[in-house]
């Protein structure tokens, strides 16, 4: 019976025959799935030609080239990729990877061609018909990441420990924590250009992965002889073009370049460094000023085999770092670390030489064979309102000068600052850790012209500020200074609205209706400093060339219009320390060549 | 005189229209299979255009004379077939050459097609059309056997071998078919037609899954044209011998293609449901049960 | 032993004897034997390798495998590939189901690296692995009926395997490669509406089986052409490293979910399908029956998966990850077997050495030499396909 | 059994003198292919409908590719209604479809069996990997860019196309062929020696004859 | 798993064992050893599954390791065996006798890795590669991509260019 059933049961296949076919009617336009794999989609505008998709192709498939209409700029190669589709095998990892969400996938998925050559092309940039499509792969959430987006958190003082004393605040990376923010790293090098130094940021991350410090530190030093102080106190420009920072937290890298200077031993610097012997010249600079440009000058022409001699009108080394930057942000001894190093290196200083008072600069041209100048911005500007000129009124640098030397400082009880950069809040940190020790409690008030978002001050500083109590109060323009004998009463001020005009010109605009009074015992100014020329002789200024607004006009070496005077650092670029270091690398090198030339 | 050339020319007229026809045919039951499948399968035109294709192929290699024969003989037997049969009964047109003795050569027509494969393959010098060949000499012989006791029940039944009486036998009604007249011989010839057409499960002989495609694997071009050809006049030829002998024949063009429509589809039924026996498999079962039933029905119309 | 290999055995007594190496002594100056090549270029040979037969007659009297015609150095690329980037390219290894690669490179991946994957992305690599399996044995049982000169059934089940491809489609992105399972979790949750229209598609699979049980497995020539043929006796299992269903149709309950469980298949109810008489049908039977399982198992885990959660742990970044020294070996069941992947790191960002056991590397060489000894030369194909194996994964 | 049997061989003639006889020249045709002219107006617009029409595939799936061959001859996408049909055999088949990688192993099949289809003939090549290498561009076993080794008439993109844009693409070789521009035989014949050069130059174990249509 | 290899060390020298997971384990036994602790393994403790032979190239170390997978199928667990042999004519004991399909495995670790296995059935015979007239391509030393490109032509009009080396040709070309 069996049997016969397998010879009929077969023909019920036929049953079938009645049914409508499931075939697809037009299968050429058939849209695939939302999620498909489909061609390639750029948002160009978006993209920043960061290369993390062609690093992470294992197919090859994806080139960067320069697109017509996209400029290179900070923070954008100008670059875009381009893919094969004669590699491509659609994994969609260049979309998982990308740093920007730029780019993703369409759902279109027919390309049919005669020429095999066509099939390449600039996603974005050449008009597809699938460019508009809504559908396709994008990047997944709910945990999906390759890399993290997220920092690795640093240690800090609590604010309750840290607003009574000028220990440093930031306690550094151990080493998993480094390792694991060195991890987060695409090696993209977009923050490269950005580094005023062009730092070899990327190769230096690498060695903290790779658990090489000492090929870090050997990457930190050919372009940055101040590892320790920029590892602290660096305006970071890289960390605001970090691609990784698009769409997460940027990688922290002045912490790590922090990370690897602190743990290698000075002791050991030279022998990591090789620079345990050097090559004299026989010739000889003079530096004027050991700030961060004068100490990278001197590296870098001690390195090249010259003798160098600083000559610092303070007692210590370092400049603004040491004078202007509040020791709970950068402590001596590091300081000090980088400092030695330079020193060792040969680099002679004589401190508290006041050029033109001790010796003057047409004595050092006799004497050496060049000369730099870095001589920075030591005068604060003032706002000049009415009650400026009062005693009770102070300037920030002044007071962060007096701090370091030791001087005793003016603390009252109710102090108002005014100005929104870093000096003004290091100045009303350090205010603040004053009263606290002196009053027992804080009583700050930050005001600045500019509003909170485009207040120039780095905002970590604000909200750490903040937690110690200060207050910080922006978006006011200073009317004037209310005075009674030698007292000060506080300060008058009206609502800004507006500090840029159109052209980005300073040309601030205010309600004149809006008025507010902060009481203060003491005012402190810090809208930013002036630099001091009057160590040039009035006949040596009539030399130099200057531009309109007072600053002297140098050539891409550095040099002067007197050809054995380089110049750098805050008075021509800045102020910030990286330019100072980027400007005394470059004069150096600048110096090298005039010296080699004559 | 005039009568032969005016025979030969309804006898080409003939052959132009069932060629058509067997190509439509073709096509049209290559859809039915496909909706088996779920599927809309091929246009019902396309084995015109395959067949144009194949001529207009640019070049060809050859084998050797037979190479070239062996199609041309298939062909000649496919055609040789139809030309003997009386394709629309009592019609003066399409009678063809139906004479006295008619089902002899019929039979052995039959088998030419086989043989001019076999020639025309075995010169091509492919194993797979060896392997092919010998599997479809195998296969014809044990189907055969059936098919002759079948005729022969026929013969012995009607005294005749002449195909045009048979048909005339059987007009009238329907009852009046060999179909229901002697039923054994029918059943037995419809078993071994199921090989004749050369479907599951009785395909191993072009088999694309075991020998691509058997004795056809090295014909090309136009060649392989005239194979396709064939393809299309044999099997009509076939059906129309079918419905001749068993299902009354057909007094019209309308009959002749519900009657031939039907015979086809029941190879094609049983093909879809099956999958393909092995040679020896396919050979033992046709010495099996169609060769008792061919033998019962000799018995039967000799006897009862 | 079963009465019907028995039989088998007796029929085939009229053939050589076989030598002590199981082959036949082939003099081919006697010019009775004659050489054909089965494949690359034919219809009836699974993927792209070829069979160099010697036969007598219809019998195959001599067999050896020609395999490479798919060889891309894989193991060899991956090296130079890294961890990250060789996730594309495993899939590729075995095409038609090309999940189980992806598995068992993360699942060794993570092992070495200590990552626990979330337990959404657990489910989902269980429903994936099993969808995985489903289209392979769909689009398998019409080769099976297709080697056999059945078409009608491969029809009807390619079909159904498009269905579960629109849904791995869906879920994946990916039509066949679906570069789904990476290192760490997976590409992404289930879409809505998935398992509506998942549902749906399991219930037309149940309804076809039950036609193709009816057309293919009931029918008097498939039975004929099948039940005796190409038996695999128990004792070859170990020697010839036999796995998967060619192993369970001999008796032998070998089943990887089972005997070293992973994902989530501890909490899944099934019981592995095991035959009895190792022939063809009954691997083939087996293997139907082990769809049908599939497609349980697949109900099973929609009612089970979690519709939110992570879907990916927290790794180090892939562009630069660097998996701790070691190495391991980790194991999947596919429909034709163990699939598993071993794994040699050195601790760097790349891997140093990764190869790829695929169960048709026993299947295809040694045991089809064996098997396809004796047999009809029209049988070959049909015997091939009902070992499953597929070449990619023996050259790799 | 190695390779004597394509080695050449010593027979003795009738009249006793030993003669070394080639056994691939016993076998095959020894001259190069010809291009073919095609025929004039109308005719050749014709028989290029046709052509186009009816599109007989290789079944030959030499790399992963293949895969989607079964869709497209099955329900879902059914080619069939579009006049495309698969044949076993070469000598019979008008399109060689290769789908995906080629290692240099196919590769020499894949000639052979270029070379065994009948003038015209058309090649449609899927996927990056016969673009440019593919996924497997760095790979000492595959070849890069299949137009180096025979003319190619329509690239398909994808890793691996879907069965729709293989439709598609069949869709575009119709057009091409109907065009006239399908004319691949009679590149690779007046290019033979070019064509040659690089197959022999990847191919070490060239065992087979020059010449085997 | 521990008792397998506490009564393994009864018999033979194990070198080292580590346990990489519950149910695997890897050990060293010197190339003399080993096919005896393999025939051991099977015959006496039972693991009679071969999951995979194979081999790993340690150029630095000029040594290939080839390793073993045994598997348990009652136990259900696996055992790794690691044979370091020589790269200077590399040659290891065969042992197709255990295995049918070891001859497989020893056929492409022959063609692959140039390991010679004497005495084991067609170990000369070409397996995957056709004409190769290279070095084993699984080896270290073998540069795959270097060879594809010189071999393969591949297809012109590539260029690409890194974004830091770009930025700084545009933005400060003379820093």
């Amino acid at each position: 019976m069996t049997k016969l059933n397998d010879i009929l049961s077969p023909f019920t296949a036929w049953k079938h025959v009645v049914r409508e076919p499931v075939t697809i009617k037009d299968p050429l336009n058939r849209e695939a799935a939302d999620r498909y794999r489909g061609f390639h989609k750029n948002d160009i505008s978006e993209c920043i030609g960061c290369g993390t998709c062609e690093s992470i192709c294992q197919n090859a498939a994806i080139d960067l080239v320069p697109v017509d209409g996209v400029e290179t700029k900070d923070g954008d190669s100008g670059l875009r990729p381009r893919v094969d589709y004669g590699r491509c095998c659609w994994c969609g990892l260049c979309v998982d990877v990308c740093t920007t969400n730029s780019l993703s996938l369409s759902n279109e998925y027919t390309w049919v061609d005669e020429d095999p050559d066509n099939f390449r092309f600039v996603p974005g940039a050449e008009n597809k018909s699938w460019d508009n499509r809504e559908k396709g792969y994008k990047k997944p959430g709910n945990g999906y990441e390759l890399y993290s987006p997220v920092r690795e958190s640093m240690e800090e003082l609590e604010p309750e420990q840290r607003d009574q004393s000028f220990i440093e605040i930031v306690q550094g990376y151990s080493k998993e924590q480094a390792e694991k923010e060195a991890d987060r790293c695409v090696e993209c090098g977009i923050c490269v250009a950005t580094c005023p130094a062009h730092m070899g940021i990327p190769e230096y991350i690498k060695a903290i992965r790779n658990d090489d410090l000492n090929e870090g530190l050997r990457v930190l030093y050919d372009t940055n002889p101040l590892p320790e102080i920029c590892g602290r106190i660096c305006t970071h420009k890289c960390e605001t073009v970090c691609s990784v920072g698009h769409h997460g937290d940027p990688l922290s890298i002045r912490w790590l370049k922090r990370y690897i200077a602190d743990q290698n031993p000075a002791e050991e610097y030279k022998k990591i460094l090789n620079t345990e012997t050097l090559q004299p010249t026989g010739k000889k600079v003079a530096i004027i000023g050991s700030g961060p440009s004068g100490l990278s000058a001197a590296h870098y022409l001690a390195l090249m085999g010259y003798q160098c001699t600083i000559y610092e009108k303070l007692p210590a080394a370092g400049g603004m770092m040491r004078f202007g930057i509040p020791e709970y942000r950068l402590p001596y001894d590091q300081l000090d670390k980088d400092i030695n190093y330079i020193l060792s290196l040969g680099v002679e200083i004589k401190y508290n030489m006041t050029i033109g008072k001790d010796i003057t600069l047409e004595e050092l041209n006799k004497q050496y064979d060049a000369v730099f100048s870095g001589t920075g911005l030591h005068m604060g500007r003032s706002t000049r309102v009415p009650g400026t000129d009062h005693p009770e009124v102070y300037q920030a640098v002044d007071l962060l000068r007096d701090i370091v030397l030791g001087n005793e400082v003016p603390v009252k009880e109710k102090i108002v600052v005014i100005g929104g950069g870093n000096v003004a809040m290091d100045i009303t940190r350090s205010l603040a850790r004053l009263q606290k020790q002196k009053f027992g409690k804080v009583d700050m008030l930050t005001t600045s012209l500019e509003s909170e978002d485009i207040m120039p001050a780095d905002r970590e500083e604000v909200i750490e500020a903040r937690e110690e109590n200060a207050v910080i109060d922006p978006g006011w323009g200073p009317v004037e200074i209310e005075t009674e004998g030698d007292k000060v009463k506080g300060l008058h001020v009206v609502k800004c609205l507006s500090v840029f005009d159109e052209n980005r010109r300073f040309a601030p605009k205010f309600d004149e209706e809006q008025k507010k009074f902060f009481p203060a015992d003491m005012v402190v100014e810090s809208i930013g400093q002036g630099m001091d020329l009057s160590y040039l002789s009035e006949e040596f200024k009539e030399q130099l060339k200057m531009d309109p607004r007072g600053r002297i006009l140098v050539n891409d070496d550095f040099q002067t219009s007197v050809d054995w005077l380089f110049a750098g650092g805050d008075m021509i670029q800045g102020p910030d320390v990286i330019h100072g270091i980027a400007n005394g690398h470059k004069a150096a090198m600048g110096i090298d060549k005039y010296l080699s030339d004559k | 005189m005039g009568t032969i050339v005016t025979k030969i020319l309804y006898a080409l007229l003939t052959l132009f229209i069932v060629t058509n026809y067997g190509l439509i045919l073709s096509g049209v039951v290559r859809k039915i299979g496909a909706r088996v499948g779920r599927r809309h399968g091929i246009r019902f035109y396309q084995p015109y255009i395959d067949l144009i294709k194949n001529y207009t192929f640019r070049t060809r290699i050859t084998h050797g004379i037979m190479y070239y024969i062996g199609p041309v003989f298939r062909l000649t037997g496919g055609i040789g077939l139809l030309l003997f049969l009386p394709v629309i009964y009592g019609s003066p047109v399409f009678d063809n050459f139906s004479f006295a003795g008619d089902l002899t050569f019929v039979l052995y027509f039959q088998f030419f097609g086989v043989l001019g494969m076999a020639l025309g393959a075995g010169e091509s010098g492919h194993p797979y059309s060896a392997l092919g060949v010998s599997r479809g000499l195998a296969q014809t012989t044990a189907m055969e056997l059936p098919l002759t006791l079948g005729v022969l029940a026929l013969a012995v039944q009607y005294h005749t071998l002449n195909i045009h009486e048979i048909v005339a036998a059987q007009q009238g009604s329907i009852l009046h078919w060999t179909l229901f007249t002697n039923p054994l011989a029918a059943i037995a010839m419809m078993l071994s037609f199921l090989a004749m057409m050369g479907r599951s499960p009785f395909d191993v002989v072009l088999a694309p899954q075991e020998i691509p495609i058997g004795p056809p694997t090295e014909y090309h071009s136009a060649l392989l044209g005239v194979l396709q050809l064939n393809r299309a006049i044999f099997p009509a030829a076939k059906l129309i011998l079918f419905m001749n002998l068993l299902f009354g024949g057909a007094t019209n063009w309308g009959e002749l293609v519900i009657k031939t429509f039907f015979i086809y589809m029941w190879s094609v039924f049983v093909g879809i449901a099956y999958p393909r026996f092995r040679v020896d498999q396919s050979v033992r079962w046709y010495f099996g049960i169609p060769l008792l039933i061919g033998v019962a029905a000799i018995l039967v119309v000799k006897y009862f | 032993m079963s009465k019907k290999l028995l039989k088998w055995n007796e029929d085939r007594t009229l053939f050589p004897e076989k030598n002590s190496e199981g082959k036949i002594d082939v003099d081919y100056d006697s010019h009775k034997f004659m050489k054909i090549w089965h494949g690359p270029q034919h219809p009836g040979i699974t993927g792209n390798m070829s069979l160099e037969l010697t036969l007598l007659g219809d019998e195959v009297m001599d067999c050896e495998t020609h395999v490479g015609y798919l060889h891309r150095g894989f193991e060899k690329l991956m090296e130079r590939r890294k961890y990250i980037q060789c996730f594309p390219i495993v899939c590729r290894v075995a095409v038609p189901e090309p999940d189980f690669n992806e598995y068992c490179f993360a699942s060794a991946m993570e092992e070495l690296a200590g990552i626990e994957v979330p337990e959404a992305a657990e489910w989902l690599r269980t429903l994936v692995l099993e969808m995985s399996r489903l289209q392979s044995f769909l689009a398998w049982i019409g080769g099976q009926a297709g080697s056999l000169g059945q078409g009608i059934i491969g029809q009807w089940t390619i079909y159904l395997r498009d269905l579960i491809l629109d849904r791995f489609e869906e879920l994946t992105g990916g039509r066949i490669y679906h570069m789904y399972m990476l290192p760490g979790g997976v590409r992404g949750l289930l879409p809505d509406g998935f398992r509506e229209r998942m549902t749906q598609n399991l219930d037309d699979i149940d309804k076809f089986m039950k036609d193709v049980k009816k057309v293919m497995f009931d029918n008097y020539v498939f039975k004929k052409r099948t039940v005796g043929m190409g038996v695999i006796d128990p004792a070859w299992i170990n020697p010839f490293g036999i796995t998967g269903p060619n192993a369970r149709a001999a008796g032998v309950a070998k089943d990887v979910r089972k005997d070293n469980p992973y994902l989530k298949y501890p909490e899944l109810d099934f019981e592995p399908v095991v035959g009895k008489d190792s022939d063809i049908y009954t691997r083939a039977d087996v293997r139907r029956r082990d769809l049908l399982m599939t497609v349980d198992l697949i109900r099973q885990i929609m009612a089970k998966i979690p519709d939110k959660g992570d879907i990916r742990a927290k790794t180090p970044n892939v562009l630069h990850w660097k998996v701790p020294a070691g190495e391991t070996y980790s194991r999947a069941e596919c429909t034709r077997g163990e699939y598993g992947y071993y794994m040699v790191s050195d601790g760097t960002e790349y891997p140093r050495r990764i190869n790829v056991r695929g169960p048709s590397y026993t299947h295809a060489v040694a045991l089809l030499e064996k098997m396809i000894v004796n047999a009809n030369i029209a049988d070959v194909a049909g015997l091939m396909v009902s070992l499953h194996t597929y070449p990619p994964e023996i050259e790799r | 059994m190695g390779k004597e049997y394509i080695e050449k061989r010593t027979v003795i003639s009738p009249e006793g003198n030993p003669i070394e006889v080639d056994p691939l020249k016993d076998y095959f045709c020894d001259a190069a292919p010809k291009s073919c002219k095609s025929a004039s107006g109308i005719i050749e617009k014709f028989a290029n409908w046709a052509r186009s029409e009816s599109l007989w595939v290789l079944g030959f799936g030499t790399g992963c590719g293949a895969i989607e061959m079964r869709p497209l001859m099955t329900p879902r996408f059914d080619a069939y209604r579009f006049g495309i049909q698969w044949r076993p055999t070469p000598r019979q088949a008008s399109v060689f479809v290769i789908s995906g990688y080629l290692s240099v192993k196919t590769l020499k099949r894949v000639v052979r069996s270029y070379e065994q289809m009948q003038n015209p003939k058309f090649v449609v090549a899927l996927g990056s990997c016969t673009i440019n290498g593919g996924m497997y561009w760095d790979s000492y076993n595959t070849i890069n860019r299949l137009d180096h080794y025979m003319p190619v008439d329509v690239y398909i993109a994808g890793c691996m196309p879907r069965p729709e844009a293989l439709l598609a693409g069949f869709d575009k070789l119709k057009h091409i062929i109907r065009e006239g521009r399908g004319e691949g035989a009679n590149k690779y014949a007046e290019n033979f020696d070019w064509y040659k050069g690089n197959q022999k130059k990847i191919i070490k174990d060239w065992d087979m004859p020059d010449y085997n249509w | 798993m521990q008792t397998i290899i506490e009564n393994l060390q009864k018999h033979f020298q194990v070198v080292s064992y580590h346990q990489q997971r519950e149910n695997l384990g890897f050990l060293i036994a010197s190339k003399e050893v080993a096919v005896g602790l393999i025939t051991h393994l099977r015959d006496y403790e039972g693991f009679a599954h071969l999951v995979l032979l194979t081999a790993v190239d340690w150029i630095e170390d000029e040594h290939f390791q080839l390793t073993y997978l045994l598997h348990h199928p009652e136990k259900k667990v696996d055992l790794g065996v690691r044979v370091m042999i020589s790269r200077e004519n590399a040659e290891m004991y065969s042992i197709h006798h255990l295995w049918e399909q070891a001859r497989t495995y020893q056929r492409e670790l022959r063609e692959m890795f140039g390991i010679n296995f004497p005495g084991s059935p067609d170990v000369d015979k070409p397996f995957i590669l056709e004409g190769w007239e290279e070095i084993p391509p699984y080896r270290r030393d073998f540069d795959t991509k270097e060879y594809s490109e010189k071999t393969y032509f591949p297809r012109p009009g590539r260029e690409t260019h890194d974004p830091a080396e770009y930025m700084k040709k545009k933005l400060y070309p003379n820093e």
